[in-house]
């Protein structure tokens, strides 16, 4: 193994070291740690428990939410402590045994414990923190059904941030498994709070029916890896000596030696990924989450959950790696989505949706990562999303809950300049700035831009990072294009039709928007400085590490420093026909962009195209004066310089309005012909089965109708039967005796 | 062994008969017409039998075979006659009477086969007393009395059900009876014991029976006994050799053994005619030793019969409740007061 | 005869004299009271015999009992039990308290009839596992339809006569197929050329059914499974199941589901694939077809139900599906997959009978149009519903999700092809990804009808029918005897998801010991350890004159 | 001619042996017995099917005992025992039970329909 470690790692990036170094400790057996590091999954469950409690007794305060902040917020500092005392290799913790199926020499072993690695605390710890936060924020925001829902809610909530940590931090792939259905179920029982609106429940329904399909897709994977490689533990499956094999074949370019068998895992684990972080072809099920309460988009929807795809794939990089074809794909199908939902989110006038769309797109933009070597990128941004995506939501959920959910962008205008409102504003505009990755200023910026620069540097994907500039753009733009509309200009607000269940004063007849409260004023500082204070990731270990986030990633499975790594490249360019992703062999400057460093060039492109977005937003979007930046021609709230040109656009816009209407596509191929297809096969029970049964139950009853005359009751007819009977046997007897000789 | 009767001869025979039955059983309509059916029918199975007896006789004598007796003719022709007309006359008494002659007839037939008690017993019981039953019970249970006219007889009698297939299926049947029977004489086994091994088996379980008739016949000196084996108490005798040992007898000795003070034997020269087995002892004999379960079974059938035809036949007299109530009291009177209350409650 | 001996015999008389004692009481509506506090005295001999079982020897016959019927037939009333029949007879006597809970209400006349019935129920359930004799299971098999029978004819819903009459006659001729396989094979064993002489000890026969040709096995196995495939059922012969499902009172329901579909999974694991290994052997891919076709097919019927009750039915041949899967994929993980099944599909399924039958009292409707979003009257009843769903959805954590994962991955193990250096798990029948995918798209359909039952009962807008006036003594919630009864299940289907390797460690040898003399009998090599463990186990069930040349492995494969 | 003499001595040579039993009855003389009690049983059945009055159904069945009697007597003689004879006592009795009871029955079911017609009691199905 050394021998082929050495001469792999001369050829190509640190995996096969890092890799090495696991192995190093899975070969003694993986050291255990603190046992205090249950906590982190603990805590949820107790406040999980509590809040049921709560329920069952009936409580009608804010308990509850008091309960589960200090449960989150103790697990956070758990996190914390863990980070802190984390010596550089990974330990597992084990609760109990869960499966250990032992046959022969062979055994199926998963159990009840935890993976600690920098990967995993990278997640706990904003996983944590924003769960915290976003309880806190939900503590006010969800004070208008306090009782029985209050406790459903944080129950919900409770039972997601452990159904999440079992997802990070569990030491096998069935420990993922279940974190990945039980962040499945909360987010179907988070979306479908509002269980009374019809709308609420279908699209609670669909978001769990396709993260399924997804889960299928990663149950198959995690089978064919026990089968193929014998063990589903991360310490063993990645000291596994035919994985090295492979990944050293994969390392010299050539794919040939690795059995389909290894590279369908990748495909298979692929779909799973797509499932839960909404990409192409599985993406529908978000913008429809949007129905359930805006903390939750902002947890689940945009922060963590849907996260747990980049953390499958950086988490299994190894396997990827192996697999001629699934970074690729994962790249391409990471820049269609980000450019599709991008396309989909300028056309939306409900901010949270639009909200939806842009993170599905940046979703995007971390898969493409993926695809393109960068886990530290895809993890960086991973990081800055959560943050300023999470202070977007609830910024628009500040909105919401004052204007008695009023989402409609046309509807709102000036609502910065509102008593009361101007810390949303401001924290708004914070969020926006890091969407659209206003240059050096954003942490957003810089995430993006580890990531459009790895698209150039790296050969053959110069076309996913034009798209992806493109697609910075477009994300400039409509995010820039609801702060005009919404937060600036002339102030007006017309109520929305509160949900159903939204049962306390605001039906009187005199609207009056009010104004958050000190709860949620906090919370959004709290994260408007997060994803300020972010920026400084990008800086601190830079070095060696692309930043911090890189330290992080390089000491986990999902270490990988591409060849083509911007200070590296030169060093590594001879390499490029033998890296997995080879794209034309000897690209000559695979890494310039106009000439300059692809980082240098990356900052001038993305950093422009985002202001370039800003200002088109606001000449068509902003009110008059200063804050539509003196360009924009906005008077009053419901129109502006928009609405001709999408007039003029033709269908466009109504194609975007409705987003390309995928939804009615997948209606009419997939979810149409299945329920036809289930009537038919109702009806075949019905009939033909069921036909047949009771058809052999039917045939005695006609023998019966047949035979049934000869009992006519008349006395004789049963003498005259009894002799013609006592005839044929003589007549046989007879017969019989004569063939066999008869007499004599 | 060759055949008794060609079948082709029997089918003719039967397929006659069939014939025969069916045109000579009762339908209406036909009592205008110059021949009567029945009339032709009767004549054809006349025919039928005739050519049976004829066939049979001819098939035996040509082999040299012997015949039954004269009589056997008569017997059988009034047998099958009276039978015949039996089931197809139309009156009930006249069929029961027709069944007498049948009867009548099968008991010739059993003297022919020396079955003579058998003959008698039957004319008693079944000419004496079921057909007597049969009588009163037609007489009990016939519809309203009719005249001489068949016409206004009723349907139940004067018309009979299916007489073609019946008497189809009849002689189809006794084609196969027949011709199964006559295959299987040809295997019948010869009957193991002789006639005289059956007669002193039977003769020498009846001592008594031999010291009678020695006695009869003079040849028993007072004291003097056939002698009996000691273990069996059987007769010692010899039917075959006709010969009879006798023994002089002087009481019992204490341990029971008869004291013989002389024995002889008498010869064929003094054997009296007489001393044979009857028919009777050998039947008796064979029922008696052979049969004694069945006798059983058959007294308790009678027994059952008998409970049950009285059980079946009682009439059940319904009497209304005045009627009931004044026997009651007539009752209470006879019993004590309490009881008579009791009635007069129940009353 | 042990203790524990008389106390498994105590769990099979007890209920009888139960029954006839409720039976014969003058009062026609007497019986509830009798029958609960039996069905939970019951518990206490079930923990006893758990609490003794020697789970390290969970492959031999423990507490076994066994006195002659006719000698020269070898005619024998023998029982006892490996940990595999102990799981199972501990299901059902973990129901029996359940089913009489929830019959309390819901039963109104002729309780005297129907609680003495439950108990012949009960009886005759614990019977079946107990049998260590081809004779007393399959009385005991038969046994179990007569009062299920009486359950749904008497007590039934609307087209309840037909439901019975249905259920009884498509099970009855089922099993009588059975019946003529099993009285083959014990005459084979009576040759003189094997055993030599009757036993209708299920050990021995097992020992020597694998010495049958090919065709002959073909025939049992056959024959085996026409009774068996109907109890399960089985893809083509399910039709009985959603008629009997609906029309059968709730406890009958339960039971249904709970225990009796389990005959079926029980005898082909017992019987259908010991007495003809190599048979099954051979036709393991074609029953997996029909299970996969099964598990598709009645899940896209349930996803268009209206009848809720219906569709939970429907969903019984889905899952069950998964069960025969693990068994025809013949390899460890696949036995202990559709065990585990057999148990945890008898909490998940009978809580969401339960559930409908508690809607059921309280609306008289099973028709989800008619009635739903009840989320929002009945809080509690929504939150149980909304958990066994989940459970039966198969969410990792609960009791759904060990088994099908297990029963998965059989079916893809069973496939050399797809490990590497056919490692591990290179043998078993010849099943492949390909069974593995199709099965696994049962997950997504049960999420799809499960989710479409939930949405339409318990979320939306609160539906009730015109005429629906409150019950005259349930409160609108649960009432507190209903939550006791759901209770246990949901605890159970918690324990199970979170600690399935309590019960895989049970029956692991048991388990092992089956795979072993499949692979034997059809000549697959095996790790050694495994090989001794089973000669061994075989030496104490068999016989004084039997030479161990008849279970080596050349004695049994078939050239 | 001469077969008409032939037959006289064929006929004379059986003499009726009334006290002690000569040689067995050879199978030629054995046969029209049996023919005679064949046909009885067909008329008695036939009479039987056809006639509808149930009394002269009994007294058919009555002639069917004849036949069978007269067989069994006829076989009886063919081999010299008394085990014929005997059964023809035993057919006796039967016959006599069965008169008893047939007839007791003929007259409670004639009292119910007033009529002896054996189709008047159809719906009984037997």
């Amino acid at each position: 193994m050394p021998a082929v470690l050495s001469d792999s790692s001369a050829g190509h990036g640190e995996a096969s070291q890092s890799l090495a170094h696991l192995v190093e400790h899975a070969a003694q057996h993986p050291n255990t740690g603190p046992k205090w590091v249950l906590l982190i999954v603990l805590l949820p469950v107790l406040g999980f428990v509590l809040n049921a409690f709560y329920a069952a007794f009936g409580n009608k305060s804010k308990i509850p939410a008091w309960t589960t902040i200090a449960l989150l917020a103790a697990a956070f500092i758990a996190t914390l402590s863990m980070f802190l005392s984390y010596e550089g290799t990974p330990y597992t913790v084990q609760a109990f045994e869960w499966f250990n199926l032992h046959y022969g020499d062979k055994s199926f072993v998963a159990n009840f414990s935890f993976y600690i690695d920098k990967l995993t605390i990278l997640w706990m710890l904003f996983v944590t923190g924003l769960a915290t936060l976003i309880a806190l924020y939900a503590s006010e925001y969800m004070s208008h059904d306090i009782g029985a829902g209050y406790c459903r809610f944080f129950a919900a909530f409770c039972l997601f941030v452990f159904s999440m940590a079992c997802l990070v931090m569990g030491d096998n792939m069935l420990m993922l498994y279940l974190g990945w259905e039980g962040v499945g179920l909360c987010s179907y029982l988070l979306i479908g709070y509002f269980y009374k609106k019809p709308s609420a429940v279908a699209a609670a329904k669909k978001a769990f029916i396709v993260n399924r399909i997804g889960d299928l897709g990663l149950a198959l994977g995690v089978y064919l890896t026990f089968v193929h490689f014998g063990t589903i533990q991360y310490a063993e499956l990645f000291a596994n000596e035919t994985l090295h094999s492979y990944i050293n074949a994969a390392a010299t370019g050539d794919f040939s030696h690795i059995p389909a068998q290894a590279q369908w895992i990748a495909l298979l684990l692929m779909v799973g990924a797509f499932g839960k972080s909404a990409q192409f072809p599985l993406y529908v099920w978000l913008p429809d989450a949007m129905e359930g309460p805006t903390p939750v988009s902002a947890l689940i929807h945009a922060a963590t959950m849907v996260t747990a795809g980049v953390y499958l794939i950086a988490r299994f990089y190894p396997i990827f790696l192996v697999s001629e074809h699934a970074l690729p794909i994962v790249a391409w199908i990471g820049t269609i989505t980000a450019l599709l939902a991008a396309t989909i989110g300028m056309a939306q006038f409900d901010i949270k949706r639009i909200m939806a769309y842009s993170t599905v797109s940046q979703l995007g933009y971390m898969f493409a990562a993926l695809g393109l070597l960068s886990t530290t990128g895809a993890a960086f941004h991973v990081l800055t999303h959560a943050f300023f995506k999470a202070l977007l939501f609830l910024a628009c959920g500040a909105v919401m809950h004052g204007f008695a959910g009023q989402l409609d962008l046309r509807k709102l205008s000036g609502v910065a300049w509102m008593k009361g409102w101007g810390i949303v504003g401001v924290t708004m505009l914070v969020g926006c700035m890091n969407l659209a990755g206003l240059p050096y200023i954003t942490s957003g910026f810089y995430s993006k831009d580890m990531i459009l620069a790895e698209a150039f540097i790296t050969p053959g994907y110069r076309m996913i990072g034009w798209i992806l500039v493109f697609t910075a753009i477009l994300t400039a733009y409509y995010t820039f294009r609801v702060y005009f509309r919404v937060f600036v200009g002339p102030e007006h607000a017309e109520p929305g039709d509160e949900h159903d269940d939204h049962d306390d004063d605001h039906h009187s007849d005199h609207f009056h928007p009010h104004a958050p409260g000190w709860a949620i004023n906090t919370v959004l500082v709290i994260l408007a400085c997060a994803s300020m204070l972010s920026i400084s990731l990008a800086y601190i270990q830079k070095a060696e590490h692309h930043g911090w986030v890189g330290s992080m990633v390089a000491e986990s499975s999902a270490s990988y420093h591409s060849p083509y790594a911007a200070e590296a490249h030169h060093a590594h360019v001879e390499h490029a026909d033998m890296h997995p992703v080879a794209g034309p062999v000897g690209t000559a400057a695979p890494g310039k962009v106009f000439g300059m460093d692809a980082h240098a060039g990356m900052i001038l492109v993305s950093g422009l195209g985002a202001i370039f977005g800003v200002l088109v937003a606001a000449y068509f979007h902003g009110p008059k004066g200063w804050q539509g930046l003196f360009i924009g021609g906005r008077t009053e709230s419901g129109k502006c310089r928009m609405d001709a040109i999408a007039r003029r656009a033709g269908p466009l816009p109504r194609l975007a309005e409705n987003k390309w209407y995928v939804d009615e596509i997948y209606a009419a191929i997939l979810v149409t012909p299945l329920r036809i297809i289930s009537h038919v096969f109702h009806w075949i029970d019905k009939l033909l089965l069921d036909g047949l049964v009771n058809l052999f139950g039917f045939l005695p009853r006609v023998f019966a109708w047949i035979i049934r005359p000869s009992q006519s009751g008349v006395l004789q007819g049963y003498a005259v039967s009894m002799a013609g009977g006592l005839a044929v046997l003589l007549f046989v007897v007879l017969v019989i005796v004569m063939n066999s000789g008869g007499a004599a | 062994m060759e055949q008794i009767i060609s079948p082709i001869a029997l089918y003719l025979i039967c397929g006659l008969g069939a014939i025969g039955v069916a045109l000579a059983l009762p339908r209406r309509g036909h009592s205008g017409t110059k021949i009567p059916l029945h009339i032709v029918g009767g004549l054809v199975l006349a025919m039928a039998f005739g050519f049976a007896a004829l066939v049979l006789g001819l098939k035996a004598t040509d082999a040299g075979n012997p015949l039954p007796n004269y009589f056997f003719y008569p017997f059988a022709a009034i047998g099958i006659g009276a039978s015949v007309r039996m089931i197809t006359h139309k009156r009930p008494v006249y069929s029961a009477l027709y069944f007498i002659l049948t009867i009548i007839a099968s008991c010739g037939m059993y003297l022919l086969l020396s079955a003579e008690f058998m003959a008698f017993a039957l004319v008693i019981i079944y000419a004496g007393a079921i057909l007597i039953t049969y009588l009163f019970v037609i007489m009990l249970a016939t519809q309203a009395p009719v005249g001489d006219n068949d016409d206004d007889l009723n349907d139940v009698d004067a018309v009979a059900r299916e007489p073609m297939l019946a008497s189809a299926i009849g002689f189809v049947l006794v084609a196969l009876i027949t011709v199964s029977m006559f295959r299987g004489i040809g295997d019948l086994p010869h009957s193991q014991i002789s006639s005289a091994q059956a007669a002193d088996g039977v003769l020498a379980v009846l001592p008594k029976k031999i010291d009678k008739i020695l006695d009869r016949a003079g040849l028993l000196e007072d004291g003097w006994l056939v002698s009996r084996d000691s273990e069996t108490g059987h007769a010692i005798i010899d039917v075959d050799a006709q010969t009879v040992q006798i023994q002089l007898v002087d009481g019992v000795d204490s341990h029971g053994h008869e004291i013989v003070l002389a024995t002889r034997t008498i010869g064929p020269d003094q054997w009296p005619e007489e001393l044979a087995a009857q028919n009777l002892d050998r039947l008796g004999y064979n029922l008696l030793n052979d049969h004694p379960m069945m006798i059983e079974v058959a007294g308790i059938i009678l027994l059952m019969a008998m409970l049950g035809a009285t059980v079946l036949a009682r009439k059940h007299i319904e009497l209304e409740d005045a009627l009931k109530a004044a026997q009651a009291r007539k009752l209470g009177t006879m019993l004590d007061t309490d009881e008579s209350n009791s009635v007069r409650g129940q009353a | 005869m042990s203790q524990q001996t008389v106390l498994l015999l105590a769990l099979m008389i007890v209920p009888l004299l139960v029954a006839m004692r409720i039976a014969f009481s003058k009062n026609p509506d007497t019986g509830y009271r009798p029958a609960l506090i039996t069905s939970w005295l019951l518990m206490i001999p079930a923990w006893k015999l758990i609490a003794d079982f020697d789970f390290s020897q969970g492959a031999t016959t423990q507490f076994a009992y066994s006195i002659s019927w006719v000698e020269s037939l070898g005619l024998k009333f023998s029982i006892g039990m490996d940990s595999v029949s102990l799981l199972l007879i501990l299901l059902s006597v973990l129901l029996g308290p359940i089913v009489v809970m929830a019959s309390k209400t819901a039963i109104v006349k002729d309780k005297r009839m129907y609680y003495a019935w439950l108990m012949v129920l009960q009886a005759a359930m614990v019977g079946v596992f107990a049998a260590q004799d081809l004779l007393l299971f399959y009385i005991c098999f038969e046994f179990t339809l007569l009062p299920m029978f009486v359950l749904i004819r008497k007590f039934g819903s609307t087209n309840r006569v037909a439901a019975s009459v249905k259920f009884f006659l498509y099970t009855f001729t089922g099993s009588m197929m059975t019946l003529a396989g099993m009285v083959y094979i014990v005459w084979f064993v009576a040759q003189p050329d094997q055993l030599g002489h009757w036993t209708l000890d299920i050990a021995t026969l097992t020992q020597y059914a694998s010495n049958m040709s090919m065709g002959e096995q073909t025939w049992v196995l056959l024959a085996m499974l026409a009774g068996f495939a109907v109890k399960v059922p089985l893809f083509p012969f399910h039709t009985w199941l959603p008629l009997a499902h609906t029309e059968a009172p709730t406890a009958g329901s339960v039971i249904l589901a709970g225990v009796l579909l389990k005959l079926g999974t029980y005898g082909i694991y017992r019987f259908a694939i010991p007495l003809a290994p190599t048979a099954f052997f051979e036709y393991a891919p074609e029953i997996a077809v029909l299970s996969i076709i099964g598990i598709i097919y009645a899940g896209l019927i349930c996803w268009v139900q209206t009848d809720i009750k219906k569709l939970v039915a429907y969903s019984s041949v889905s899952h069950l599906g998964f069960c025969v899967l693990g068994l025809a994929a013949l390899n460890v993980t696949g036995f202990s997959g559709s065990i585990l099944y057999m148990l945890s599909h008898g909490l998940s399924t009978g809580g969401l009978f339960l559930m409908i039958g508690f809607m059921y009292e309280r609306y008289h409707t099973r028709d989800m149009n008619a009635v739903g979003g009840l989320a929002s009257k009945m809080p509690v009843w929504a939150t149980f519903m909304v958990f066994f769903a989940m459970a039966s959805v198969g969410l990792p954590g609960l009791n759904g999700f060990p088994s099908e994962v297990l029963c998965l991955i059989s079916a893809f193990q069973s496939d050399a092809a797809w490990s590497a250096a056919g490692e591990p798990g290179a043998w078993g029948s010849s099943l492949g990804p390909w069974f593995t995918v199709f099965a696994g798209t049962g997950m997504v359909i049960a999420a799809m009808y499960l989710l479409f039952m939930v949405g339409k009962i318990c979320f939306g807008p609160l539906r009730e029918p015109e005429d629906h006036h409150p019950h005259d003594v349930l409160p609108t919630d649960l009432s507190l005897r209903e939550i006791i009864t759901l209770t246990p299940l949901a605890i159970g289907c918690v324990l199970f998801g979170l600690q399935p390797t309590l019960l895989l460690d049970a029956i692991s040898e048991p388990v092992n010991n089956t795979v072993v003399l499949v692979e034997q009998a059809n000549g697959l090599e095996s790790a050694p350890s495994r090989i001794d463990s089973v000669i061994e186990h075989a030496d104490e069930h068999s016989e004084a004159e039997i030479t161990p040349d008849h279970h080596t492995p050349e004695g049994a494969s078939h050239e | 001619m001469n077969h008409l003499n032939h037959l006289v001595q064929a006929m004379d040579s059986v003499q009726l042996a009334q006290m002690s039993f000569p040689a067995e009855l050879p199978q030629t003389v054995l046969a029209p017995y049996l023919f005679v009690s064949a046909a009885m049983f067909a008329i008695g059945l036939i009479g039987f099917l056809t006639r509808k009055n149930m009394i002269i159904m009994f007294l058919c069945t009555e002639l069917m005992f004849q036949a069978a009697g007269l067989a069994l007597i006829a076989f009886g003689r063919h081999h010299l025992q008394a085990d014929g004879q005997t059964f023809v006592i035993f057919v006796l009795c039967v016959a006599a039970a069965e008169a008893a009871m047939a007839l007791a029955l003929v007259v409670l079911l004639f009292r119910h329909r007033e009529s002896l017609s054996a189709s008047a009691w159809k719906e009984l199905n037997g």
